[in-house]
This record gives structure tokens, sequence and C-alpha cells, in this order.
């Protein structure tokens, strides 16, 4: 099978509830270190809060869920690592990050545009026995190394095994759904195979309302989006930092 | 000259010895196993020929591993011969309960996924194809830990240097690359990482 | 012979050079890069077989449904059902850590009289003793259950009082309890048939209610399209979560939300908008417009709006009489898509937070928010599985924390139909712990288990015939040929969900235009979860992301 | 002088006068304090992991890789100068020839002890030996600095064995002379690697497709900061050992080198720097131009955040750049010493505060357009184990000077020594 693993997230349906956020933490036995903060925590999945700087009744706000985008081309987080710790795997197109190979030279995250990549500053640690709860799935990873989503991988593992046991070579798309995408209340994250053109994910990805993030790095992101908010997908370009004027000017075009 | 010649090749020659020698007993740490077990007899016995009669797939087709206690009670329920193990297994572990703390050779660490039923119902593997026919020996063979790693010897392999191995020697992660690159199986780091 | 300096530098020169082609270097090198990728003071996840159980949360009155990994006895993972009829597959953000708790540093592990140790049967002595000089009174944090009802009979029999602490939905019917003479807990919203939702800071998409409920039918009804079957409005002076999304946002002047209500009901009757003849409000138009910051053409556009797309129900983030009253010019009580009755059954509840007078002793249980304290000065029993920090009870006693104990899981507030399940004990506690219903009928060997209530609840659905068992498939009750079956099929996570009571269901009689009244307002997301501590990784939330505010006097 | 005192007048080159070993070590003392502070918090930081440090996940590079390249650019002076000497056969520079390659094995060597800080795992730092990303411009400078430090031990051990105690040693004595006639061929080693990790160094941040202010198009695999990597390195190299020597002369008040080497090198620097510039300036002009806009960034965004506005590139360009090269080549003001000195100076700035730009500059700018800029203060373990660095040039250098005659034409006279030398 060579599938190209992708999302669409709706952003008109998402409402910023953050279960999606958990759900990867648990799925992906990320701890949750008192110390932490919103700049050295572990958020594999991070849903951001933007708005379109207006203030009263025109204010609008839109939540934007941001994990790692598994860019297709030129990945740049692939080519800077020294050692192969990063790859994108050719039957899945799912960039991944081997935490055990990484000498935690944060080179990647440097490369990374999307501020994806998380690296474990302090050792992982739970309260007394709460490792109990940790999903056999995942191992755990060590002080010192980088760690980004997988689209879950651990679920995949067990599509497969689950396909092999019963035979199959394929596996049963129903059985590999990512955390996030599981937890999301309103449907708004929507996960399949970008290459099957049948796959109703890729279908919406050609959708006119649908944009990627600085598409413009030429980088293939495979994480879509979706809004019928203009000013929405104008996010999607650069124009950086607090607005000024000319800022303004071009966002709102 | 000749002399430092001399002094120097001593160096070189303990250096070796110690090497060579010394290093890999030093490095190893043996751990005897809880109880003597013999697949032999249990194969010719009690006709437990097939592996995955005590080391099955589940119905989700993960692998359970060693069986567990109620399999073996399902015959040494009471004792059913005269040796000191067979004792120790009933009074100590079947009668408590307990299950044996055996030590797994074939152990991978924490951070490997190795889908046993991938690897004998896609790829038609054989048991013996990675464990050898250790299902034929007549003895459990000491279990030796790397002091280092905390790695069973039986991922490095026995020869320390891994230059000519014994095949099914060593089950390393090279030995499993090694193995996908034949059968031109490429999978990727996640692949068997999780 | 003698050996000189240089012989020793030789000799060691010779033995570095000979060290180098032996394995000693690079096999340790090896060896400690395997070892820093398993250090062993990093916690690994268990080996072994995991299993998927079925079953629903119960850590606040709404009772989600939950699909929970069990790995050797330990809860390893929470997802939603996706087959479940109300929830349908969402949970809120806390509950995807919630296998966690179990083992959070602020669970409480013995049993505590003012804040020392003591032991079970000190507080069982203290507690007979202190009703055998006196009434008891038992509060209640989620009524419905069969371990409410041993609570109930435990108080009746010793002539005490049983209330309850309602939930903030439940709360917001109570007006209608006062007009209709049904019972606020019976009430409940047919959003299912609204085709507009005035929510008058209701946090709807942000924890009201079940959370997946109204969210899937929002993202189904009225998410990203310009015009909706569903139009949620959101009048509230702040951007909220809800706000961001809804299909409007009306920024109301702070605490204006009531004279908004009064304005548009004035407009409804003024242009007869409506066809119900409700109580005019004496508030003024221009009195309104002003008041709330909007101005009087706002105000009747916006009652305009709202009736283009019936039914229509206004739904209030308090027990308003005004959002109430504006619902009966609407003509939405007792209406299809409006303020609907749940259950034929009649059965009102007295409310926790009147003063207690004679009473001697007081149990609260495990499902009492933490953040409630009794006013009295008898002796306060409390249940928790987690110690909220404050001293606000005499007695501290431990109680099974999340899946813990077996318990049965009645409708969330805010439905407007009857639903029914059973949430198995899918872990054990690694400490000794007694629900107050399990203590009290230690104490009382005349009460009825938890179990016998359970199985007659079933028989009673069973002979009903009334609704539908939805699992994977959905099987009406009436296909089941023996309550065993049933009951089987809800322990293995299936939800029994009963039919509506058919409209007109309520009579509601109200003349003038209410007075304005003290409020009690409920918040967003955690509002109603019952445990006084969260997941740590709510974390990710709170600290990790600035996603949100951490919710008050919670513990992460 | 009492008798007792330790006195290790003999392991001084014969003639060479230098001051008293307690002032000697007066002198040290304060640097082998720093010195001290650094490794403990070094320890830190290996002990409890990098948490001890201001970086953070969007801030993930910080003072040490600033350090790093900074200290690696003004290092080059060693290569480039052996390549001068041995290859262009330019034997008037022969003099500061051993200075240049203590202050190139100083740079390297510190510049190697921070980067095994600054990795998460120094226990699988060699991975990439090991399995080596042929694609990554960092395996390239790992390989390079490795190899590169080690003909710098290399170079550096004749010049340790021509100590005045250790010549004794009949076979150190065969084995030094041995080594000098390899040192050419290591001279042209150097030069290849050298030109290589400099150039990638460069490479690092030019190849960051997604960080626009960085990226650059260029040459076959390399990007243009890859070559203007190496130009301003060789130019700033020579005016840092002008610096290093000067000061050791105004310590030690002692005339090291004679002027004219001085004003070659500056010739050199001034010219190499001129290239650098225009250079640097047309790679500016086309990034501005074509490869930032292709990419979807209006080049005013990026100078739109304080402190980082064009005052910066004019700095960069005409203050640091420009100027020196003109002072430095310009025979009239090049033969005032003052500022012939000054001007390497402004030089040895300019090439810092290239790579500060590259370094904090990129990653303080937000690519997606609903970030925010930036800021990062180094925690003081960062700060200590920088300054550690620095200690530890200074005393191998003092060592070096006392106990080496790094200056071999050295004509000894004028003045007394005056300082801790």
């Amino acid at each position: 099978m060579s599938a190209r693993y992708g999302m669409v997230i709706d952003l008109d349906r998402c409402t910023g509830c953050g279960s999606c956020m958990v759900a990867c933490a648990a799925e992906n036995n990320v701890p949750a270190l008192p110390q932490a903060t919103t700049r050295t925590g572990l958020t594999p999945m991070l849903v951001r809060r933007v708005s379109n700087e207006r203030d009263g009744a025109e204010r609008r706000e839109v939540f934007i869920p941001i994990l790692c985008m598994h860019c297709e081309r030129e990945t740049p987080c692939v080519s800077v690592c020294p050692q192969q710790a990063v790859e994108v795997d050719k039957a899945t197109g799912i960039v991944m990050q081997m935490p055990q190979r990484c000498l935690g030279c944060r080179y990647c995250m440097t490369a990374c545009a999307y501020h994806a990549r998380y690296f474990n500053w302090r050792d992982p640690a739970w309260p007394a026995g709460m490792e109990k709860s940790l999903n056999p799935a995942v191992a755990v990873r060590m002080r010192g190394v980088v760690e980004k989503c997988n689209f879950c991988h651990g679920r995949l593992h067990a599509a497969k095994e689950k396909a092999a046991a019963a035979s199959k070579r394929e596996i049963d798309p129903a059985d590999y759904v990512p955390a996030c995408v599981e937890a999301c209340p309103t449907g708004a994250i929507r996960f399949g195979n970008l290459a099957d053109t049948g796959d109703p994910v890729s279908h919406e990805a050609r959708s006119p309302y649908a944009f990627r993030l600085l598409a413009r790095l030429g980088t293939e992101p495979k994480v879509y989006y979706k809004s019928k908010e203009a000013w929405v997908r104008q996010l999607a370009e650069s124009v950086s930092g607090r607005e000024t004027e000319a800022s303004r000017e071009m966002k709102h075009v | 000259m000749r002399r430092s010649l001399l002094v120097f090749g001593l160096g070189v020659m303990v250096a070796m010895l110690a090497g060579w020698v010394v290093f890999p007993r030093a490095l190893y740490m043996r751990k005897p196993q809880p109880l003597e077990f013999r697949h032999k007899t249990h194969a010719e016995k009690s006709g437990l020929a097939d592996c995955n009669e005590c080391h099955a797939l589940r119905d989700d087709g993960t692998f359970a591993g060693l069986p567990a206690m109620e399999k073996c009670a399902g015959c040494h329920a009471e004792r059913i011969g005269e040796t000191k193990a067979e004792a120790t297994l009933v009074n100590n572990y079947i009668k408590q309960g307990h299950e044996t703390p055996w030590q797994v050779y074939a152990q991978q660490p924490p951070n490997v996924w190795f889908s046993h039923s991938i690897h004998l119902k896609r790829a038609g593997l054989k048991c013996e194809d990675c464990h050898a026919n250790y299902g034929a020996s007549d003895q459990v063979k000491v279990y030796e830990v790397n002091r280092i790693s905390g790695y069973s010897r039986d991922i490095w392999g026995h020869s320390i240097s891994r230059l000519h191995r014994a095949p099914h020697d060593g089950m390393k992660m090279s030995d499993c690359e090694d193995c996908h690159r034949q059968h031109n199986a490429d999978v990727g780091c996640l692949g068997c990482h999780k | 012979m003698k050996v000189s300096r240089r012989d020793l530098l030789v000799w060691s020169a010779g033995a570095a050079a000979g060290l180098m082609v032996t394995p000693v270097p690079w096999k340790v090198l090896d060896d400690v890069s395997i070892w820093s990728q398993n250090w062993p003071w990093i916690p690994q996840p268990a080996r072994g077989p995991v299993d998927v159980k079925q079953s629903a949360c119960t850590l606040c009155p709404k009772g989600c449904g939950l699909r929970v990994r069990v790995a050797g006895g330990f809860l390893v993972g929470v997802a939603g059902v996706a087959s479940h009829p109300v929830t349908r597959g969402a949970l809120c953000p806390l509950a995807f850590g919630a296998h966690q708790l179990n083992w959070h540093p602020q669970r409480l592990r013995t049993v505590l009289h003012r804040r020392s140790v003591s032991t079970r049967n000190a507080a069982q002595m203290a507690f007979t003793k202190a009703c055998s000089e006196g009434p008891v009174v038992v509060i209640d944090g989620y009524p419905g259950r069969a371990a409410s009802q041993v609570l109930e009979s435990f108080a009746k029999n010793r002539r005490g009082e049983y209330r309850v602490v309602l939930s903030a939905e439940t709360r917001a019917l109570a007006p209608y309890e006062r007009w209709t003479g049904v019972p606020a807990a019976l009430l409940g919203y047919d959003v299912e048939n609204a085709g507009t939702i005035v929510s008058f800071g209701a946090p709807l998409l942000d924890g009201w209610g079940a959370p997946g409920h109204f969210a899937r039918l929002w993202a189904e009804r009225a998410a990203g399209t310009e015009d909706p079957q569903l139009r949620l409005i959101q009048v509230e002076p702040t951007l909220s979560r809800t706000a961001s999304r809804a299909w409007q946002w009306v920024p109301v002047r702070n605490g204006s939300e009531a004279v908004l209500a009064a304005g548009i009901a004035g407009v409804l009757l003024e242009e007869h908008l409506v066809s119900a003849r409700g109580p005019k409000p004496t508030l003024s138009l221009t009195a309104a417009g002003e008041q709330t910051g909007l101005g009087i053409d706002a105000i009747r556009g916006l009652a305009r709006t709202i009736v283009a797309r019936p039914p229509v129900v206004a739904i209030a983030n308090d027990d308003s009489p005004e959002v109430a009253a504006l619902n009966v010019v609407l003509g939405a009580v007792g209406a299809r898509g409006g303020i609907v009755r749940r259950s034929r059954e009649n059965k009102s509840y007295l409310a926790a937070d009147t003063p207690i007078s004679s009473a001697r002793a007081v149990v609260i249980d495990s499902s009492v928010p933490w953040d409630f304290a009794p006013k009295t000065d008898a002796e306060v029993f409390r249940f928790a599985a987690w110690d909220g920090g404050s001293g606000s009870a005499d007695w501290l006693l431990p109680a099974p924390g999340f899946l813990e104990e077996a318990t049965d899981v009645p409708a969330a507030p805010e439905l407007a139909v009857q639903s029914f399940a059973l949430a198995p004990a899918l872990t054990k506690a690694q400490h000794e712990v007694r629900s107050a219903a399990l203590f009290l009928s230690g104490i009382d060997s005349a009460l009825p288990t938890a179990e016998e209530i359970i199985h007659a609840r079933c028989q009673q659905i069973f002979q009903s015939r009334v609704g539908m068992l939805c699992s994977r498939e959905q099987t009406p009750v009436s296909r089941f040929a023996a309550s065993q079956k049933l009951e089987e099929q809800l322990w293995a996570g299936a939800v029994w969900v009963g039919e509506p009571v058919g409209p007109p269901n309520l009579r509601c009689e109200l003349k003038e235009w209410p007075t304005p009244s003290t409020s009690t307002r409920g918040e967003g997301w955690s509002s109603s979860w019952t445990a006084p501590v969260l997941p740590p990784l709510a974390s990710k939330l709170v600290e990790e992301s600035g996603l949100r505010q951490r919710a008050e006097g919670r513990l992460a | 002088m009492s008798s007792i005192t330790f006195s290790d007048s003999r392991w001084i080159a014969r003639g060479a006068e230098r001051a008293s070993f307690p002032r000697f070590i007066s002198w040290l003392v304060p640097w082998v304090i720093i010195l001290a502070v650094g490794v403990y918090a070094a320890g830190l930081c290996l002990y409890y992991g990098l948490n001890q440090t201001n970086m953070d996940n969007r801030f993930a590079f910080g003072l040490w890789i600033f350090l790093d390249l900074g200290i690696i650019a003004l290092g080059a002076g060693a290569f480039f100068t052996g390549f001068l000497v041995y290859i262009l056969k330019r034997a008037e520079l022969k003099p500061i020839l051993n200075t240049a390659v203590v202050v190139g094995l100083i740079c390297y060597s510190g510049a190697v002890a921070i980067l095994m800080i600054d990795v998460g795992q120094p226990l699988r730092a060699w991975f990439t030996f090991w399995h080596p990303n042929t694609h990554s411009m960092l395996t390239e400078v790992t390989f390079c600095i490795s190899c590169y430090l080690l003909v710098l031990c290399l170079e550096y051990i004749p010049l340790l064995l021509r100590n005045r105690q250790l010549r004794r040693l009949p076979s150190f004595l065969v084995f030094e002379h041995q080594l000098h006639k390899l040192v050419p061929v290591l001279a042209a080693v150097g030069t290849l690697l050298s030109f290589f990790h400099q150039g990638s160094l460069g490479g690092l941040y030019g190849v960051l497709r997604g960080r626009p202010f960085a990226y650059r198009h260029g040459f076959l695999i390399w990007p243009s900061t890859f070559f203007l990597f190496i130009l301003s390195a060789i130019a700033t190299g020579p005016s840092f050992l002008m610096l290093v020597t000067a000061t050791v002369e105004k310590v030690t008040g002692k005339r090291l080198v004679a002027d004219k080497v001085f004003r070659r090198l500056g010739l050199i620097s001034g010219v190499l720097l001129a290239a650098y510039v225009a250079a640097k300036s047309i790679d500016t002009l086309i990034w501005i131009n074509i490869t930032s806009p292709s990419v979807g960034f209006a080049p005013w965004e990026y100078y739109m955040h304080k402190p980082f506005g064009l005052p910066i590139l004019f700095a960069e360009i005409v203050l640091f750049g420009l100027l020196p090269a003109f002072l430095l080549a310009y025979r009239r003001t090049a033969s005032h010493r003052g500022v012939l000195l000054s001007a390497a100076a402004l030089a040895c700035c300019g090439v810092l505060l290239n790579r500060f730009v590259l370094t904090v500059q990129t990653l303080a700018l937000p690519t997606l357009s609903f970030d925010e800029f930036l800021q990062y203060t180094p925690s003081w373990q960062e700060v200590a184990s920088f300054g550690g660095v620095i200690a530890y040039g200074v005393i191998v250098y003092s060592l070096s000077y006392r106990y080496l005659p790094l200056f071999s034409a050295q004509p000894e006279g004028g003045g007394k020594d005056v300082s801790g030398h």
C-alpha cells in the first residue's frame, strides 16, 4: 500500500474546546509537567486562538489546531537532521521522528516553519502510580530529544497487526484513526488518504475553501484547513507578527 | 629500540587479552531462570509439538508471548514428576498463583514494536527462522544481561565481535534490517519502533 | 631487570594502541548510548493485552458514553462511543485524561477527621451517634441514580431530608417549574427540532449539557454555512467560544441580557410576530435599547431575525425569569423545539442550598461538586474520591474514583427524552474505598442495594416496552424477549433512550411579566465536573497552550 | 625572591624573559575562576538537561550556537594563514603562524565543547558518524570540524614539543622533526576541511526553507550563505589574529611582530572584506527582490520588529563592512597602527553581527501570520559556560605564550614585561 495520509481541518467547525490536545497527549504518553509553560510544554497537537484584530461587534475569532503538517516535498526537518532520525515514510507519507536516534541538536525545530516540533526539556515524569495509566502502544520519550505528531503511529501498528491476523494485506481505514480525529466533538478534523481520489478527505482537500498554511514555501504540507470566511483563508499566507497598518491592508485586500 | 618494541608489544598483548577474553565475561551478568524447563520433553511427552500451542497469537493479532500460569496448571496442577523443578513449579508458583518470573531471551526494549502475526502470517516465516530450533532444546540456557544496556545477550548475539556469527545469533536492529533488505521490505523507523 | 619510567610510558602506549583493536571502547560506546535510550528512571508502559470496554462517564451528571482501554486491570485510555445516541463519540476535553484521575496526587486515601487521619469505624460511630441525636440530611449531586435512591430512602427512614445540588442546566429551568408545576429536573430543551436558538450567555459550545450532544448538532446543522438549518444567536457581552462560532453574536452590555429579553418580547408582541399571547414587558423598548447598548433598531431587527426560522427557543445561562418569559411569549414552552417535559413521572427535589436547621448529621455524596459547602452547624460527613483541599467537612471519607464502582447513569439534564445507561466498574481502587450509599447501607440494613434498584429499573424499562436500546445497532425494547438480555446489553455499554412525551405536555400559566430575581450563573467547560481536581493533562489546555483559563478552584 | 618559591624558569624558552611565576599565577587566577564557574554551569546542563537554559521550543537555538558560529569564524585565521604561508608561499606571514595555530585550536576546541553541552543527548552524538545523513549541512559541519580539530592538534604538537624541557627527550625531537615535515600537508588538508565547514556553517541557515529570512537560493546544493560565510571568515580571520597579537603586545609590552606583517594582514583582510561586502550586497538584493517574495514574504516584514530594524542591515554592510574594508586596504589609513587595529576590530564585530543576525534574528522573526515576534534572554548557565570558553581560551593562550616559542622570530626587545607575562 502506498498511501498519502493527510488531514482536512474544518476551521468553521472548530470550537477550540481542546479535546484533541488532551486526547493526543494521553494517546502518546506525553507527560503533564508542572514546570512546563507555553514555550517549553509538549503539545504535538496545539490549538491556537486567532482573531481578525478588530474590536467590538466586528471582532471574529477562529481556532487553528496546529500539528505536524507532514510536508511532502523537500521536507525541511528531514534534510537537516544530521543522523537520519527523521524521514518521510514511503508507504504512508508520514514524517517520522525517531526519539531513540535523535541527539537533540534541535536543528529540525529551527527548520520547521510551523513550530510543530517539541523538545523534551526535562525527563518525563508522572505522579506516583500514574505510569500505570500509560498507553502500551507508545514508548515514553526521554529527556533531550525532539518529538512531534506522527499521526498516532501506534494505531497504525494495531491496524496492521489486525489486518495481518485476518491474513489481509490492506488495513481497514476504520481501524486507523488518529486520537485527535477520534476526539473532535464536532468532526472538524478529518483524516484520510490524500492519494486515493475516492477518499472524502482528498475530495475535501480540493474544495475551493481548502487551504494550507504557508503553502508558498513549496513544501507541500499534507494538513489542509478549510474555512468559508475569507479573512481566515488570508491567514494562510505570511504578513507576520503584530498588526501594522501595512500588514492590515495586506491582510484585508 | 628492541627493548621498547618488546615492551610496546607486551602492552598490546595485555590489552588484547583484557579486551577479547576478560571484557565479554565482565560485561554480561548471568541470571539463572527460576525453573529448569525442557522444551524437548514437552514436545515429545505431552505432544505440544506446535510452538503456538503455548506461545499463541491473540485474536487481535498481538502475541501472547510466554504462556500464563493457568496454561501450565492445566497439566501441572499436581506434581507429575519427581524433579526439584517440578516441586518448585507446583508449590511456589501454581499453588500460590504467581506467574513464573521467566527471563525472556528475545525480549526487545520498550521502544520496539514487533508483530509476530505480520511475520508469521504475511511474511510466512517459521518460528525457527528467528529463534533457531530452541523448541527442540533440552535445557534452558543461562540468561545473560548486559550490565550497561540491560539488554539480553541474545540481542547483540554471543559473538562479541559479531564477525563470524552462528546463524540466528543476534537480534539487533541491524539483523532485522538485513532480513528486511533481503526481502526488500522497507518499513521505515516507525515501522518497528513505537 | 629494572623497569624505567620510559618503559612504563611505552607499555601504556602499547596497551592504549592494543585496546583500540578490542571490542572494549566500541562496545562500551554502543551500550552506553543504548542505556541512554532506556534510562531506568523513565517509566515505560507495561506489556500485555489491552481490552476495550464500554461504559459511561460518571464525573458529572451528563453521562457521556465512554470507550475505555484496559490493560492489566488499569485504565490506559478513554475515547467516546460513536454509536452513543446522545454524545455520539464526543467527550469534554477533560474526559480524555480522566483515566489518570485515580492516580491524582490529591486522591483521598484515608478517612480524615477534621483533617487528621482517622478510621472508617470512628466515622461510623460518630455518624450513628449523630443520627441518634437528631435528624439527618443527605445531599446528592446526581439525582436519579440507584445510589440516589438508596440515599433518599435512608433519609426518609430517619425522618431526615434528601436534598439535591442541581446542575446549572437544571437550575436554569427553575422558572418553568414555578409556572408549570413540573419539576425542573424533568424538563429539557428539544434542541434537535429547534430552528433558531437564542442563547443568553449559555456556553452552548463550551460545556453546556453533554458536550457532544449540542456540539454535534451544531456541527451538522449550523457550522460553516451562511444560511444554516439551525441558527445560533449568542447574546453575550464578550466574544466567548460560543459567540465566536455563533451564526450571530449580539454583544450586549454586561448584565443586560434580561433587559434584552424583555425588549425582544416587547417587539414580538407589538409587531404581532408571535401567535402566542404572553405577558407584556413593563420596560419600554427605548429603555431596553439604551440599557443593552444596542439601540432600538438593532433589537427590532433581532426580534424579526429570531422568528424568521421557527421553532425558536431561548436558552439562559442562569435562572433568569425574563428569558423564561420570552420563551412563553415565543410559545416555546411545551412546544416542539422548545422547553419540553422529559417524563411523565412526577418527582421534585429539595434544593440543597437552603439552610439546614435542625439536623445533627449531614451526609454529602461524592457526586456533589466540591465547591458546595452546606450552611449548617451539624456534623458533616463528606464522601469524596479526591480531596479538594478546603476544610468544609468534619469527616472526609474516601469514595470510589473514576470507573471504580458500578453505577447507573440517567439522562443528561438538558435532554428532551429520557435515557439510561450502566457503567460497570472497570478498575479496582488501590486502597479501601466506599461510596456514601454503601456506607449508609452498612448502617441501615433495611435499605435496598443499588444492584436491586438497577435490576428493577431494567425490569421497568423492559415492561414499559418503550424506546430503543442503542449499541452498534438500535433495537426497540419491544424486541427483547427477557429483561435479562436487556440488562446484559446495558452492562455491555448499550444505552436506552426513551420516546419524547408527545406535546403539548406542559401547561404554562404566566399573567404578567416577571420581576427580575437574583440569578445563579453556571460557567463553561468544567463547571459541572464534580471532581475537585482536573486530570493532570488539563495542563495542556491551561499552562502549556494558554488556550483556556484555569477553571476556578480546580487543581490540575 | 626567597629560594623556596617554586620557579618554572627551566621550562621557559632560553632568552625569552617572562614574568615571575607568582605574577603569572596571579594573572591566571581570575580566569581559572571564570572557567570553574563555566564548568559548573556546563555540568548542571549535562546533569539536569537543557531546562537549565532559557531556550525553548520556539527559540531552539540560542547564545551557544551564536558563540559557535562566531568563534569558528574568528578562528578561520588559523587555516587561512597556513594556506597563505605554505600553499601561496607568503613567507612574511610566518611570524604569526604559531599564534594562528593556537588561536585556531582554542576556537575550535571551545566550539566543540559547547556543542557537546548544547545537544540534548551527548552520549548519542557519535550516531552522526555511524548513521550520517549526507544531505544535512550539520553532518558536513560535524565531520569537517572534528577532522579539522584533529589537524589543529597535529599542528599544535610540534609547537608543544619545542618546549625547552620536552625537546630534551631525543625521541620527541625526532617526532617533532617528522611532524614538522608534515605540516604543509596538514595545512593543505586543513584548508580544504575549513573551506567546507565554514561554508556549511553558513549553509546551516541558508537551507532553512521554513525560515524565509535565512533561506537563500544558491549554487548546486550550496545556498549563497555557504560562500558568504567562507568569504567573511577568511576576511576577518587575519583581522582577529592582528587583534590577538596586538593585545598580547599591549599586555606584555613587547613588540612581537613587525609592522609590515600587520600591514600585510590588514591588506589581505581589507581586500577580502571588500569582496565580501560586494557579494553580500548582491546577495541581499537578490534575496529582497527574488528569493523572499517568491515564498510570499515582503522584505519589509522582517524589519518591522524592533530592535531588528533596517539599521542592522546598514551596520552589517556599511559600518562593519565597507568602512573597515576601506581602512584596512587603503595604504594611508592602514599605515596608522591605531586605525588599522580599530578597523580590524570593526571587521570582527561585523562578522559577529552577521552570525548574530543569522542565528538569533532568524528565530525571533515570526513565520506563521499569527505568530508573534519572540524574545529570548540566555540563562546564567548559558552565559557562564560562554564565559568559561573565553577563559579557557585565555588560559591556553597564556600557557602557550609562556612556555612555547610562539613568535619564533621574536625580536624580544623593547620594554620590560609589565603584565602577568
